[in-house]
């Protein structure tokens, strides 16, 4: 099990080793054999890792101690069990699908061996994260994915606005990390030890305990430690305020999009906050905090989703929007219905991303809805998969975002959590929001008429192959997935020894009995069906019947439009405040304090000092003897005179 | 028996007279030469002095290597007495300046 | 009188020889001079990891002694000796030096034979510092270090180099005369000059305090501590590339080696009570150097601060552990130690490389100014990815070197104080901003200028001395415990000595 | 007081006294070899002085070698220097008030020193007769070949060097002057002072 785990992350590694250090001997067709052959025997090897862990097996053991420090040991181990052995093969079949799909996409791009290797890195950072049993490797992964982030945004390095979004994201996730080490350096402190099972087996002694934070501030050591760690999934999974990377980050290849800024590593922090629920169920306040940032960020990101005309931004605010949802039910105390929602969501975002991927490909890199239209005819298989991908992300019934989501929003009502009230409100005025952007996309962009110039549609083709069938790959699991795992997620006890069950009142125990099918006849219950239909409703009015009629809303609202879509001004705060201000901060600091006080006034200071006191000497060494003579005669006669004083 | 004091009040009024001699000659090179043969006298003076009144000949033998050096000394000075004149046509100390910055 | 054991010796001598050699060489055969310097160092390179082999870890005590009077009158001996703490850096030494032959290979056209030498006495030098155990053959190590220093600088430099090596000769010469002044107190006062004994030997806290004000002096300056940091961006900036690399290696760690050897055995009891005063000194640094990195225009100076900032971390590391608290008190302050150490060694390997880095790109452009340049990964794709990757090791990214030290500072820097943790923490952010903000400006974007466009790419030289630098960074990110282990015992020694007072009963205050 | 005191502080006095006349003299006279003619007055009576201290061989050879060689010395380059003295006394009455004033405080002052304080010499009563049953001369020698053989081989060196230095400084070569030089006369080969030509017989018809 342990080689089989090992294995599982090198072949990745291994293949994006080659591939970096020798593609160019290598050529491209071998380079793409090569990465895909890695991440498809990592994927394999995940499906047989979850056939065995679903036949009782289970791994925790340390690979090799990577230090002793302050007489702890620091071991980077595997962990394998439900949760990670079902990431690990969310993670690598989204990979596979990305990989065949980037044969492709970036077929006429120079940079594509590049490519390659980055992605097949990031395979095994991710991996590393999901299959750590560990704080410092899941902190390992952790940045070598934003790594590999901040590489991949950047990956057409020539264009300044990429490059910038890369440096973004990178400091962004940064200011989470700092969270997040802080996090860390408590967790040591308070449990000694960072493997998980050491530290689960000391949360419950930590309850009660306070943290003295100076001048007369005493925090609850759980709770504090939980909202360090929070921060640092804040920054990873883009929850408000630490969010306005995200949308940037569609500056890289849409298969990096789909896979990192869809899938996998954006829902490392939804990861990281079940992973530790052994933690979070003692740590209430954090979780209320979780709850309602989560919450927050599903309505006001999916907002967001309604004005934007790029079809990338407006999945990735629906991203942010679907972390939101995840984060809401892991605040909620629904760690289940959060994971869930998170392999759900990772098979459906990917495929929209990946079938607006196909689109823009067909439009020859033209990414504004505005200009497209109608394309339903020219790309028959494009329109299908993405409306599969659509219909679950708006929870259609029967499809697998309705499985999760409607569970996830079900289970925040439940929820005893301060807080949960509210996020329930927040969370089902969001499934309106959801809907109306997703079929404003779909009509925008399928539908209607054909805005795009006489040019591009001659040329109007659907995808060849290597693009369509990563797409059916994905449509599939995003029809079935919910089918499969609503029971034995929410209800069956797969998770029992991942994911803690809450102390109190536990949302998802509605779900002990209820199978797929009786879930998916109750649809007609719930609220969310009819705010769902409302949407499409809004949808198909403003973007079918009436196209004139959103234009005239936008002119009504005026500031509120404007402010929708300046991302309600954070990106400008955050540009004058935090990178201009330390600018201006550096510039002074530097200027001022090194170059005037301490140079100038110090070292320099000091120089001219003692040459301006030279200069005073200087006169007296007029180099006339008899001077020199009189002075030391006089001087004589002083002290002559203080020994007959002083004797 | 003249008194240790006797001795040294001598060297104190050659001493000072010495230096005043550099301070008032302050341009003939050659007096101020003198004046510092005559500081020498003043101070191997004190050492003859105390020698014979702390019963030891160590004095005797610093006024032996001082008069050594005393030698040495006014020989090379007047020696380099001779070749700033040679190339100067005096003995003014105040022409002496080119080293002064 | 032959000593048991001559290697330290040998590691001391035998560059300063082969240095000497190349002098009276002089210009006459500059093409044998580089190969001579080359052989040279990576002989004293394999001397070390021999030393490397033969040391013996889990214990405390100096091995590779040897003692021989030297002034006995003054009762000086000629004592070195090494434990886990110094060999390490023993060792960056040689191994720096191999790269900075390899970097002046064909760069340096002017005296090249002296050049070498130059580098090669102050190997020897180094290594003595790092393996003197007597006070005042330390500080005979310790000046003469700089003269090679000064003399590379000041000739090899760039346009302001004699205001440049002025101001580092003057500045560091002023810390470390005060520094003999403490050691000849303390050996006029002992009548031994001997660390190990000077390290025992109780002293009231005045006298401590004094004592600890001289030391600091000396090493804050060569750290370089806020608020005495500026003559490190001038010194960088004019030296040559070599100068630099050696400078950021190998004699930014002199002061912090000081701080273990000196400050923190002989003076406990004042270092408890600067112990506030450091920290403060150390937070400031990592913060307000780290803004003022952020606004550089200079490649070099931009570097040049980044040390500072990661030197703060070093002695964020050895100060803190006067306020651990509570029932791992111990076990922080050792890791806080380790992880400045660490830090240390790995600053040493990224901060070489990034000169290494720059120094590329100046003997091609002759520039330093980041608006030059923008797109060199177009051009030069394969030291475009080598840069990238030793600015992440400077961020500290997990997997480099560069985080293994942080990590364990910002870890036991928690025990101490959880706002000191941030504030330390806070490099994540500002070090991650000013090195990348550098990658894009330098490696990324479009090619803006025609000399950009004709740039070509690495060398084999270039590559090999840069892929050198790769495998340590990545290895020791990777697997940290090598040298975790030999200096473990030793810190624990060193950490023990610091918490225990030296006051003599009855003198207390 | 016996009559031996006496003379002796008759001596001293007297002595004395022409030394401080003399030594005053040196630094007032206008022309140096006036002053040097006074300073070897000084150094006469200073040895007579030294002989009273019981120091008799530094007394002599105060007269024989320092008078003898080092004034006379003296004497020779101020006369053969062709010195312009009224220049040289420029500004000699207007420091001169100024020049005694300092100098007469400092002699009270030192005078006063010594009368009012005796410096802890109180016990110091000359034991002149031990030293004077001693052979001074031999004393002297023997503890400079002996004791201090390496500091008086050093003083020979200095001497050594000063003497070449001083010459070395005077040495000057002048262009335009005969003189032989010894060792390009022995050094001369005979090719070097005869040439064989072979003329070559000119062209037949070549000038004509």
């Amino acid at each position: 099990m342990a080689s089989l785990a090992l294995w599982i992350i090198l072949a990745p590694l291994m293949a994006a080793l080659v591939t970096g250090l020798a593609g160019s001997h290598l050529g491209r067709r071998l380079t793409h054999m090569l990465t895909i052959a890695g991440v498809a025997v990592s994927c394999v090897l995940s499906f047989w890792v979850l056939l065995r862990v679903l036949g009782g097996a289970r791994l925790d053991a340390p690979v090799y101690t990577w230090m002793v420090s302050g007489g702890i040991p620091f071991q980077i181990g595997f962990l394998v069990d439900p949760l990670s052995a079902l990431l690990a093969l969310v993670v690598t079949f989204v990979s596979l699908a990305v990989h065949i799909y980037s044969i492709g996409y970036m077929a006429d791009d120079p940079g594509d061996i590049r490519f390659f290797s980055y992605i097949s890195l990031f395979t095994f950072a991710m991996l590393l994260l999901v299959l750590a049993n560990n704080f410092l490797q899941l902190f390992i992964g952790w940045e070598g994915v934003g790594l590999v982030s901040y590489l991949l945004i950047g990956f057409w390095f020539e264009k300044p606005t990429a490059t910038a979004a890369a440096l973004k994201a990178f400091l962004v996730n940064r200011i989470g990390d700092l969270g997040f080490i802080l996090g860390i350096a408590m967790v040591l402190h308070y449990t000694g030890s960072l493997a998980y099972a050491a530290v689960f087996a000391r949360v419950p002694d930590l309850v009660g305990t306070t943290v003295n934070l100076g001048f007369g501030w005493h925090v609850q050591v759980l709770t504090l430690m939980g909202l360090l760690l929070f921060v640092g999934a804040m920054g990873k999974s883009a929850q408000i305020p630490l969010h306005v990377w995200l949308p940037d980050s569609m500056e890289g290849p849409t298969p990096i999009s789909a896979l990192i800024h869809a899938a996998t590593m954006v829902t490392a922090g939804v990861y990281l906050v079940a992973r530790l629920s052994p933690l979070y169920i003692h740590a209430p306040v954090a979780l209320s905090v979780i709850l309602v940032i989560g919450s927050l960020t599903a309505f006001f990101m999916g907002i967001l989703g309604v004005v934007a005309t790029d079809i990338k931004r407006v999945i990735a605010y629906s991203t942010l929007s679907q972390l939101g949802y995840m984060m809401a039910g892991l605040g909620a105390s629904a760690f289940a219905a959060g994971i869930f929602h998170l392999v759900t969501h990772a098979f459906f975002k990917a495929l929209l991303f990946l079938a607006a991927g196909s689109v823009i490909l067909a439009m020859h890199h033209e990414q504004d809805m505005r200009k497209m239209g109608g394309l339903r005819k020219y790309l028959p298989v494009t329109y299908a998969t993405f409306l599969v991908g659509a219909l679950a992300l708006v929870a259609f019934p029967g499809f697998s975002g309705y499985f999760s989501k409607d569970a996830l929003i079900d289970a925040v009502g439940q929820s005893p959590i301060a807080g949960a009230a509210f996020a329930y409100v927040l969370l089902l005025l969001s499934v309106f929001v959801t809907a109306l952007y997703t079929f404003r996309m779909l009509f925008m962009v399928f539908h209607g008429t054909e805005r795009m110039d006489a040019h591009t549609r001659e040329h109007l083709h659907e995808s060849p192959w290597v693009v369509t069938l990563p797409l059916v790959m994905l449509a599939v699991p995003a029809l079935a997935v919910g089918w499969i795992l609503f029971h034995p997620l929410l209800g069956g006890s797969f998770f029992a020894s991942s994911l803690a069950t809450p102390l109190g009142v536990n949302p998802l125990a509605r779900f002990a009995h209820l199978t797929a099918w009786h879930f998916f006849l109750s649809a007609w219950d719930a609220p969310t069906f009819y705010l769902m239909l409302a949407g499409l409703g809004v949808a198909v009015y403003g973007y079918l019947w009436r196209p004139e009629w959103p234009a005239r809303v936008a002119a009504g609202a005026g500031p509120l439009y404007r402010m929708l879509l300046q991302g309600y001004g954070f990106d400008a705060l955050y540009l004058r405040l935090g990178a201009a201000g330390s600018v201006l901060l550096g510039r002074g600091l530097w200027k001022w304090g090194d170059e005037r006080v301490i140079d100038g006034m110090a070292v320099n200071g000091t120089a001219s000092r003692i040459g301006w006191l030279g200069s005073l000497v200087r006169k007296l060494q007029t180099g006339f003897l008899y001077q020199y003579a009189f002075t030391m005669v006089s001087a004589l006669v002083v002290l002559v005179f203080w020994a007959l004083v002083r004797y | 028996m003249i008194p240790l004091n006797d001795y040294l009040i001598l060297g104190a009024i050659l001493f000072a007279l010495a230096v005043m001699g550099l301070f008032i000659n302050r341009k003939n090179l050659v007096v101020l030469l003198m004046c510092v043969e005559l500081i020498l006298l003043a101070v191997n003076i004190n050492f003859v002095a105390f020698s014979r009144y702390l019963m030891n000949r160590e004095g005797q033998i610093f006024v032996f290597f001082v008069l050594t050096v005393a030698a040495a000394e006014s020989a090379i000075g007047l020696a380099l007495l001779v070749v700033v004149f040679r190339h100067r046509q005096s003995i003014n100390v105040q022409d002496l300046d080119q080293l002064k910055g | 009188m032959i000593p048991a054991s001559f290697w330290l010796s040998f590691l001391i001598w035998f560059p300063v020889a082969s240095g000497l050699v190349l002098l009276a060489l002089g210009s006459r055969a500059p093409s044998f001079a580089r190969g001579f310097a080359l052989v040279t160092s990576i002989l004293a390179f394999a001397l070390s990891v021999v030393v490397w082999i033969g040391f013996r870890d889990g214990t405390a005590s100096m091995q590779f002694v040897e003692r021989i009077a030297w002034i006995p009158l003054l009762h000086v001996n000629y004592h070195l000796g090494i434990d886990g703490i110094s060999l390490p850096f023993l060792v960056l030494t040689t191994f720096s030096t191999v790269l900075v032959v390899l970097a002046g290979w064909r760069v340096i056209e002017y005296k090249q034979a002296a050049y070498f030498a130059a580098f090669l006495l102050m190997e020897g030098f180094m290594n003595g510092v790092f393996a003197a155990l007597d006070g005042l053959l330390f500080y005979f190590f310790w000046e003469a270090m700089l003269i090679p220093m000064f003399i590379i600088i000041g000739v090899w430099g760039g346009p302001r180099r004699i205001y440049a090596s002025f101001k580092f000769f003057l500045y560091t010469f002023l810390g470390s005369v005060l520094m003999l002044v403490a050691l000849i107190y303390l050996g006029q006062r002992t009548g031994s000059y001997d660390l190990l004994t000077l390290q025992r030997t109780p002293l009231g806290l005045g006298t401590q305090i004094w004592l600890f004000i001289a030391f600091l002096l000396a090493f804050a300056v060569k750290v370089p501590m806020w608020p005495v940091h500026t003559w490190l961006p001038d010194a960088h900036v004019e030296a040559p590339t070599g100068g630099s690399v050696i400078l950021a290696a190998i004699m930014l760690k002199m002061g912090a080696y000081g701080f273990l050897r000196l400050s923190l055995p002989i003076t406990p009891d004042a270092s408890r009570y600067f112990s506030g005063l450091m920290v403060a000194l150390s937070l400031i640094a990592i913060v307000y150097i780290g803004f003022v990195a952020l606004v550089q225009t200079d490649m070099k100076k931009l570097i040049a601060y980044s040390s500072i900032v990661h030197m703060g971390f070093v002695t964020l590391g050895f100060f803190a552990l006067f306020f651990m608290a509570g029932a791992s008190a111990i076990e922080a302050a050792r890791m806080g130690v380790q992880g400045g150490i660490f830090q240390m060694i790995s600053h040493g390997l990224v901060s070489a490389a990034l000169f290494l880095c720059v120094g590329v790109l100046y003997d091609r452009l002759h520039s330093r100014e980041i608006s030059t340049y923008g797109g060199i990964a177009r051009t030069m794709p394969v030291f475009g990815a080598l840069f990238v990757f030793f600015a992440m090791a400077n961020v500290g990214l997990p997997g480099t070197s560069g985080f293994v030290g942080e990590f364990q500072v910002i870890l036991a820097t928690w025990v101490a104080n959880p706002w000191w943790s941030l504030f330390a923490a806070l490099n994540l952010v500002i070090g991650a901003g000013f090195t990348l903000w550098l990658i894009k400006r330098v490696v990324f974007g479009p090619v803006l200028n025609e000399p950009v466009a004709k740039l070509v790419d690495v060398t084999m030289r270039e590559r090999l001395f840069l892929f050198l630098l790769v495998v340590p960074v990545l290895l020791f990110g990777l697997w940290p415990s090598p040298i975790l282990d030999v200096m473990r015992a030793s810190v624990a020694h060193l950490v023990h000595q610091a918490l225990a007072t030296k006051i003599p009963r009855g003198l207390g205050p | 007081m016996n009559p031996a005191d006496w003379i002796e502080e008759g001596v001293f006095w007297v002595f004395g006294t022409i030394l401080v006349v003399s030594a005053f003299r040196v630094i007032t006279v206008r022309h140096p070899v006036h002053a040097a003619l006074f300073l070897v007055l000084c150094f006469f009576n200073t040895a007579v002085l030294w002989i009273l201290a019981g120091a008799e061989f530094l007394g002599i050879i105060l007269i024989l070698i320092y008078v003898g060689a080092v004034l006379v010395l003296l004497l020779f380059v101020v006369m053969m220097l062709d010195v312009e003295v009224e220049k040289l006394r420029e500004g000699f009455v207007r420091y001169a008030p100024l020049g005694a004033v300092v100098a007469l405080i400092l002699i009270l002052e030192l005078v006063y020193l010594f009368w009012a304080h005796t410096l802890g010499f109180h016990g110091l009563a000359a034991p002149i007769h031990v030293l004077a049953r001693h052979d001074n001369t031999r004393a002297l020698g023997t503890e400079l070949y002996r004791r201090d053989l390496y500091p008086f081989e050093l003083a020979g060196m200095i001497l050594l060097v000063g003497l070449i230095a001083a010459i070395l400084l005077t040495l000057r070569h002048r262009a335009g002057i005969q003189s032989q030089k010894p060792s390009e006369q022995v050094r001369v080969r005979a090719r070097d002072r005869v040439r064989l030509v072979s003329p070559k017989p000119p062209r037949r018809g070549a000038s004509t």
